[in-house]
């Protein structure tokens, strides 16, 4: 697939202006009602997935150029959070603007026309294996200490992906020793890859990357293949992602792979994980995009469109419609309800529609500005809750949000899910 | 082909005479010359007395031409480029096949350039269309990704061949040629370069053009520490010892020692692979060898799709008991 | 020191090889979309060459490239590494050019240049692997060429190049102005900055293309591509040797091997 | 052509350089649009027309005078746009700049109690409905549905929707308003021009409402409209409407004993007429619009079972078809609208609801039972009280227009119109969606008591031209249709989109058929005396010489 096979679909947005906003039957406000930061942040139509579902067909068309100097600006300052993607399919069923967008992305790269301050990440990513321009040999210093079966040398069941921001955001490595701790407490049989751990890839993908994800792919699984693993965990959304999603995808490597909220989910109902003391604390939950709406399994198709009753397109089989509904919501809800004393208030665009966090697919790299502005605005939803934490299940939405807190000087506090689970065992 | 004739080929010496790739060379050559009923030449360019012991006649070519002169002793670019663009300006052969040797890839484009044509380099087929008479030169591109065919109408056509790419000329085939003495001016004051050093690194063990066994190390073996492990174990096999280009970058081995498209093309009969994923461009120099045998950790490096025998696992557990029960073994 | 690095853009060598594909018709190797072009990687070794030289000696280092959109990111890296200039050699007809006409539309630019000192180009490119326009464009200039460089040394109007040969090395001593290709054996190009990047962003470029170099591309090549295909691989089952530790399937291999006759 | 640097520089001295911009690929996408390939002559059977020379994105009205000013002073045409959908937001023909209000999206006041909002032109329905029903109130929404500008579809188009039966028409709910005239003074209207606020469209003095607004709205040739105040009317359900479900099948949960999605069903044509008529007499009704009949009276069924439900897709079609309980469904649905009844109070619903039994006994209609699942109920509710759907219009082929709409008195559904243009629809089946019967619409479009509305939709494959010139010929065949009834052109949209890209003179004409266009005509050249607003068919069509025009 290239951006030429997304020809008759970009002939076919109807330049609704959908995707701009939340599912209109969901807008409860006039502030909330906005559902991309991209168009949100720019103002030009085509900071939006209809914008750039019409420059596809433009470059296409040859009517512009992959070398027009503000083409990346406009097609990499967007965090593919998906919610436009979800808003188109509410009346849609043959559209895939978030695909296009890739595709977009992919097109670009393919000719180099790449935002020039990506040199750096990618130069370090390709001899250190991770995106935080951090050292290989230090990946696994957030394990130290702990005693962890190494998989480079044995084999376990369940074999623990913390991904890059966790390994090197030492603020954050309390969240994947406490996994390590819950899963251990629970008699998992359980290992890390330690130093051998590589960069998922998934937001090498959504950066347009796709050819560096691969090569990343291609090496995780066989590590995991290696260390006779059948279950992978992790403890970062847009690790599970990629291995959700992506590997399958791109490579056809069925795995069995859970975010941790959704093995603590497991574990908690089985019985395994209880909890003694009561935290009484007014949160709000933040739906990382990669877990929710993007987060939806993989289901193969093969298939080829047709037309019935003269111009009407249907996929034959039916194809899956990655809508959204499928996300991980429930399973960090869940969790975050069977604490003792935890009150939990929703925000006005959650689940398929959560504003995004501001860090997604190469933003928070490339233009930390759009970045923060993106989270200052579900900083303020999450105020409007009257919550007094923002609580997530990814790295990324919280020290996007830390960043941007500290940057307004606000103090309301960010937690991972499994803080909360550790501070009530 | 207008006033173009014949197929010459450059002939080189290594310290134990004619190299293997001459024999290739002028067995490919000869193939071609008859295709084309023309006639097959040889040059020898050097000091006096270059092609002593050589037996220039019984090459196996109609005509040899031996350019001999003071400037010649040591292989220059400026030199032999002018000395061969001398000879070519007056003989205007159809093509001139050189070797893909570290003489003949540096030679063979500035010499075309010089007589305005182009050289197609490495070449690992040669062919005559034959309704156009026209040769097709096939070689790898993109680091071996891919097969490149390539024509040009621009002559004298100049050629280099990869080692082993063609069978040498059978020797039986020798016949008393017709020995010319090429006579050149080189004016010493036009020539801007000179050797001032030449140093010899061979490193530990053998050549790796010579030896039947090859120890490979990849990116994965380190530096000249992790190195030292496969000199020992060449030691036990006689076996010379290479690396992939990263291990040249990273010096475990001299960087004549590379194996790949970008170093040196090797056949030997054994070639034991360590740590090499076995990238296209590095099977493009050692894919000719008649048994290969890898150790590497990832079970879906390329380079079990060449190897006869692999072990998966990391080299550093599984090379040192290797070698071990090889010495048990051999001795 | 004036000094000109020719630089190429090629498809990424470093291409997950699986998704590398052979276009036959087209004629063209396609890398799984998603990967950058990058500089050859001998001519970023031939830039980091030109820098260690303005490190120590001062100078002016011009980096050129010659194609068909060429990607401003990918080349004006060379800025932020440290070049002081990019030209670019830039035209539409600049596609899928030979050797010839690549050192020929070179010359042309170096010679509006006019003076220069010293001439750094990679042994070879990444994609075509041909080897030939450093030398073709020593050639076409008049000036002298050392090729296959490992080490560069400055001194009084002459550098002193170590390059590679077959059984160690040699020390050429040649007079400027020159023309030298570069291994990878020089060192990899240094990283840039992201402050250098930025300022990189802003330097200006210079951009030439056909007209304005005098360039008929047609009547400059010399070389027809008449077919590209996919490499033939050797074709053989791997015997696997597996055993409980890696350690006895090392001496399993010994053994193995002994069995099969291989030593 | 580009600016002249000059002209430039000072555009971006008004806006700032974040807020304006020639990058080529953002100006085309501002030139893509739904239907464009419908007018091949200007975009060469593409999705693209004229692109804007340059776009701007002003940040408020004194920004909005600068930049018009600056278009007289150099006699630059300007483009106004304001959620963009729809073939009239590209420019109408090249060298124009466009503005994008889209910065200028604020609520500034709502009055509770005098009901009204005040609203800038990038606010959409959506926002404003869920700030007034926080407060017990409502807002009309267009039929094109909650994504559209409040602003825009007051004062710029038709703006006409399903709930005009009880809101009014947009037109008549409009009070003051402030108007950037196309000379860059402003006129404050109403009230507002008088000092007093907001609360009143017309203050002492002739009316400027009909200049702004005229018959169709001002469609962009006539100034910037930078804010209006709207009325509201009541709400009497929660502050927030509850939403269940799984995308897309969204429902809401509504008390039962004050709302009431119905689908009052016809065994005739006139019979449907006679229910309309004593629908107004009777006052009753929240919203009232012939919706689902848009897939054709053939699908209608078959679709609002796949778009209500999470798991279906549209693969599924051909099965329902053929289930023996769909294709009932689809024969008691052939003439039917939807009907929403909300009560004020449970005893208000309940009066209604009686009247509504009263009125199928009189005309022999029918509730179709369907909308009676609660599934469906709460589907049907949110769909028609939002209007959060509306871009199902697409969901078949991506393109649909409207060939042969009829704005007149309920009679006209028993006219043999309906019929006619199904017999039209049918002879393009295949080229175009098969489905026969599409006349959808409002049943109140111009308000209580007036006339109804009704587009005759058409499903096309915007990718296929095939399919897009048979789209085009339907449309032409049903004009010759009405003008030999002597009946003003159909095809509203259609129309749109060809007379504002096209020279055609002979569309022109049908287009200016109206006397109060021409009048509009003229007055645009007193106010616009440079020429310089730039907008859709109302300018851009020569004033025709015959009689039949004036």
């Amino acid at each position: 697939m290239g951006l030429e096979d997304f020809k008759a679909m970009v002939h076919r947005c109807s330049r609704c202006s959908y995707c701009k906003w939340i599912p209109f039957a969901h807008v409860k406000s006039w502030r909330f009602a906005k559902g991309c930061p991209s168009i949100e942040y720019h103002s030009f139509q085509s900071y939006s997935a209809s914008g750039r579902l019409c420059i596809s067909l433009a470059l296409l068309e040859e009517r512009i150029s992959c070398f027009d100097e503000g083409l990346p600006d406009i097609v990499f300052k967007c965090m593919l959070d998906g919610c436009c993607d979800v808003a188109c399919k509410v009346c849609r069923y043959d559209l895939e603007p978030l695909e296009v967008m890739r595709n977009l992305r992919f097109r670009l790269i393919d000719n180099g026309c790449f935002p020039i301050q990506d040199i750096p990440l990618i130069d370090n990513l390709r001899k250190e294996d991770n995106m935080m321009m951090a050292r290989k040999a230090d990946r696994a210093n957030w394990a130290a200490g702990l005693s962890l079966k190494d998989l480079t040398t044995e084999k376990a069941d369940v074999v623990l992906h913390v991904g890059c921001r966790l390994s090197f955001d030492e603020e954050l490595w309390r969240i994947p020793q406490t996994a390590v701790t819950l899963l251990l407490d629970a008699g998992v049989d359980v290992g890390i890859l330690g130093r051998d751990e590589n960069c998922c890839g998934g937001r090498l993908y959504d950066m347009g990357y796709r050819g560096e994800f691969l090569k990343y792919a291609e090496n995780n699984i066989d590590a995991w293949r290696n260390a006779g693993a059948t279950t992978v965990v992790t403890t970062c959304s847009d690790c599970y992602h990629a291995f959700k999603r992506l590997y399958p995808e791109e490579l056809h490597a069925p795995m069995n792979v859970l975010h941790i909220t959704e093995f603590l989910e497991q574990l908690i109902a089985k019985g395994k994980i209880a909890f003694k003391k009561s935290l009484p604390l007014k949160i709000t939950y933040h739906d990382p995009c990669h877990l929710g709406r993007r987060g939806e399994p993989y289901i193969p198709w093969e298939g080829r469109q047709k037309k019935i009753r003269g111009q009407i397109l249907v996929y034959e089989p039916r194809k899956p419609r990655n809508n959204g509904a499928c996300g991980v919501y429930d399973a960090p809800r869940n969790v975050l309800r069977s604490i003792p004393g935890i009150q939990l208030f929703e925000m006005e665009r959650n689940r398929e529609f959560a504003w995004c966090c501001g860090a997604g697919a190469g933003v928070r790299e490339r233009y930390p500005e759009f970045s923060f502005w993106t989270a200052g605005e579900r900083i303020e939803e999450a105020y409007a809750t009257g919550a007094e934490a923002l609580v997530s299940a990814c790295p990324h939405c919280e020290r996007n949000f830390l960043d941007a807190l500290d940057q307004r000087g606000d103090s309301l506090k960010v937690f991972d899910v499994l803080d909360l689970v550790r501070e009530a065992r | 082909m207008n006033s173009y004739n014949g197929i010459m080929v450059y002939v080189e010496f290594g310290e134990n005479g004619l190299l293997p790739i001459t024999r290739q060379l002028l067995g490919c050559g000869r193939k071609i010359a008859d295709e084309l009923g023309e006639p097959l030449s040889a040059v020898i360019v050097g000091s006096k007395g270059i092609e002593e012991g050589s037996d220039a006649a019984q090459l196996g070519a109609d005509t040899v031409y031996i350019v001999e002169h003071e400037l010649l002793r040591q292989y220059r670019t400026e030199t032999y480029v002018a000395a061969l663009e001398q000879l070519v300006r007056q003989q205007r052969p159809t093509a001139l096949l050189m070797g893909q040797t570290y003489v003949g890839r540096d030679l063979a484009p500035s010499l075309a350039f010089r007589l305005e044509t182009i050289a197609v380099l490495d070449c690992i087929a040669l062919e005559i269309d034959h309704a156009s008479r026209v040769l097709l030169l096939t070689k790898p591109v993109c680091g071996g990704n891919a097969v490149a065919t390539f024509t040009s109408m621009y002559y004298p056509q100049i050629i280099t061949i990869r080692d082993k790419a063609m069978l040498p000329m059978e020797p039986s085939f020798g016949k008393n040629a017709h020995v010319v003495h090429f006579a050149v001016s080189l004016e010493p004051r036009s020539f801007k370069t000179r050797l001032i050093k030449k140093v010899k690194e061979e490193g530990e063990g053998l050549r790796l053009e010579e030896a039947a066994v090859i120890i490979s190390g990849g990116r994965g073996i380190g530096g000249a520490e992790g190195f030292r492990q496969l000199h020992e174990t060449a030691a036990i096999l006689h076996a010379a010892v290479g690396g992939s280009r990263p291990a040249c970058d990273n010096r475990g081995v001299a960087p004549n020692r590379q194996i790949g498209i970008t170093g040196k093309i090797v056949s030997p009969d054994l070639y034991i692979a360590v740590g090499i994923s076995g990238s296209i461009q590095q099977m493009s120099g050692c894919g000719q060898a008649k048994r290969i045998v890898a150790i590497n950790k990832d079970p879906d490096a390329p380079i079990f799709k060449y190897a006869d025998f692999g072990v998966v696992g990391d080299w550093k557990k599984v090379f040192p008991s290797f070698s071990a029960k090889l010495k048990e073994l051999v001795s | 020191m004036k000094m000109i690095v020719c630089v190429k853009q090629v498809p990424d060598p470093q291409a997950s090889s699986t998704g590398t594909k052979v276009d036959v018709a087209a004629k063209r190797v396609i890398v799984p979309h998603g990967t950058p072009p990058v500089m050859s990687p001998y001519d970023e070794s031939a830039l980091e060459a030109a820098l260690k030289i303005k490190d120590v000696h001062g100078g002016h280092v011009t980096v050129m490239s010659v194609g068909k959109n060429l990607a401003r990111p990918v080349l004006r890296k060379a800025l932020a590494s440290g070049a002081d200039e990019l030209i670019l050699l830039e035209d539409n007809t600049f596609d899928q050019l030979d050797s010839y006409a690549t050192a020929s539309i070179l010359a042309a630019a170096i010679r509006e240049i006019g003076t220069f000192d010293l001439i750094l180009c990679g042994r070879q490119a990444a994609d075509t692997d041909a080897g030939q326009v450093g030398s073709g464009l020593a050639e076409l200039l008049h000036i002298p060429c050392v090729t296959v460089a490992c080490g560069i040394e400055l001194g009084e109007e002459k550098v002193n190049v170590t390059r590679i040969v077959s059984d160690g090395y040699e020390v050429i001593e040649v007079m400027l102005p020159a023309l030298v290709t570069v291994s990878s054996e020089i060192g990899e190009l240094r990283y840039p900055k992201l402050k250098d990047l930025q300022a990189a962003q802003k330097m200006p470029i210079v951009v030439r293309n056909a007209g304005q170099l005098g360039i008929d591309v047609a009547s400059l090549m010399k070389l027809n591509l008449v077919s590209l295909s996919p490499p033939q691989h050797r074709n053989v089952q791997c015997c696997m040797i597996s055993a409980e530790t890696p350690e006895i399937a090392g001496e399993h291999l010994a053994l193995t091997m002994r069995g099969a006759g291989l030593i | 052509m580009p600016l002249e640097r000059e002209v430039y520089k000072e555009l971006e001295s008004v806006v700032g350089p974040e807020h304006i911009t020639e990058e080529p690929a953002t100006l085309f996408s501002y030139a893509y649009q739904w239907m464009a390939e419908l007018v091949p002559d200007v975009s060469g059977g593409g999705k693209f027309f004229d692109r804007p020379e340059a776009v701007l994105v002003p940040g408020g009205v004194e920004e909005v005078q600068a930049i018009v000013r600056l278009c007289n002073r150099y006699g630059l045409k300007f483009h106004v746009y304001s959620t963009g959908w729809g073939p009239w937001a590209a420019p109408p023909s090249g060298g124009q700049i466009l503005l994008d209000l889209r910065r200028m999206n604020r609520i500034l006041e709502i009055d509770e109690q005098n009901m009204f909002a005040v609203v800038e032109p990038y606010v959409v329905a959506a926002q404003l409905q869920a700030e007034a029903m926080k407060r017990g109130l409502n807002v009309h929404i267009s039929g094109a549905g909650a994504g559209t500008s409040v602003l825009a579809n007051a004062c710029c188009f038709q703006g006409g929707g399903p709930d005009c039966i009880y809101f009014d028409s947009p037109q008549n709910s409009i009070l003051s308003i402030e108007w950037v005239m196309p000379t860059g003074d402003i006129l404050r209207t109403g009230s507002l021009g008088s000092g007093l606020g907001w609360f009143c469209a017309e203050g002492p003095g002739p009316s400027t409402q009909g200049i702004i607004r005229g018959a169709l709205g001002g469609s962009g040739g006539w100034g910037v409209v930078t804010k209006i105040a709207i009325r509201l009317v009541h709400w009497p359900g929660p502050p927030v409407m509850p939403i269940e479900g799984t995308v897309p099948a969204y429902r809401t949960k509504l008390p039962a004993d004050q709302f009431r999605a119905t689908f009052p069903a016809f065994p005739s044509w006139q019979s449907f007429a006679d229910a309309i008529y004593h629908i107004y007499d009777s006052e009753i009704g929240y919203i009232a619009h012939r919706q689902y009949v848009m897939w054709g009276d053939e699908l209608q069924a078959a679709f609002l079972k796949i778009v209500s439900d999470p798991d279906r897709q549209l693969c599924d079609l051909e099965e329902l078809l053929h289930m023996p309980e769909i294709q009932k469904l689809t024969d008691e649905m052939r003439r039917c609208f939807q009907l929403i009844l909300v009560g004020m109070t449970p005893r208000d619903l309940e009066y209604q609801l009686k009247v509504l039994d009263r009125i199928l006994e009189q005309t022999g209609g029918w509730n179709v039972a369907l909308v009676n699942e609660p599934a469906m109920q709460q589907y049907v509710l949110l769909y028609m009280m939002r209007l959060c759907f509306k871009n199902l219009n697409f969901t078949a082929t991506g393109g649909f227009i409207d060939t042969y709409n009829s704005v007149a008195s309920p009679d006209i559904w028993a006219s043999g119109e309906i019929e006619a243009g199904k017999k039209l629809l049918k002879k393009y089946a295949g080229r175009i969606a098969d489905a026969g019967d599409q006349a959808m619409g409002p049943i109140a479009g111009q308000g209580g008591g007036g006339v109804t509305g009704w587009e005759d939709f058409l499903f096309y494959d915007p990718h296929d031209p095939d399919s897009v010139q048979a789209a085009i010929e339907v449309s032409d065949e049903g004009d010759r249709l009405k003008a030999q009834q002597g009946r003003p052109p159909g095809g509203m949209l259609l129309g749109l989109a060809r007379t504002t890209h096209t020279e055609e003179k002979v569309r022109a004409q049908k287009l200016v058929h109206a006397r109060e266009y021409q009048w509009q005509r003229k007055l645009k050249q007193i106010f616009d005396p440079n020429g310089i607003g730039s907008g859709n068919y109302l300018w851009a069509a020569e004033p025709s010489t015959n009689g039949e025009s004036t």
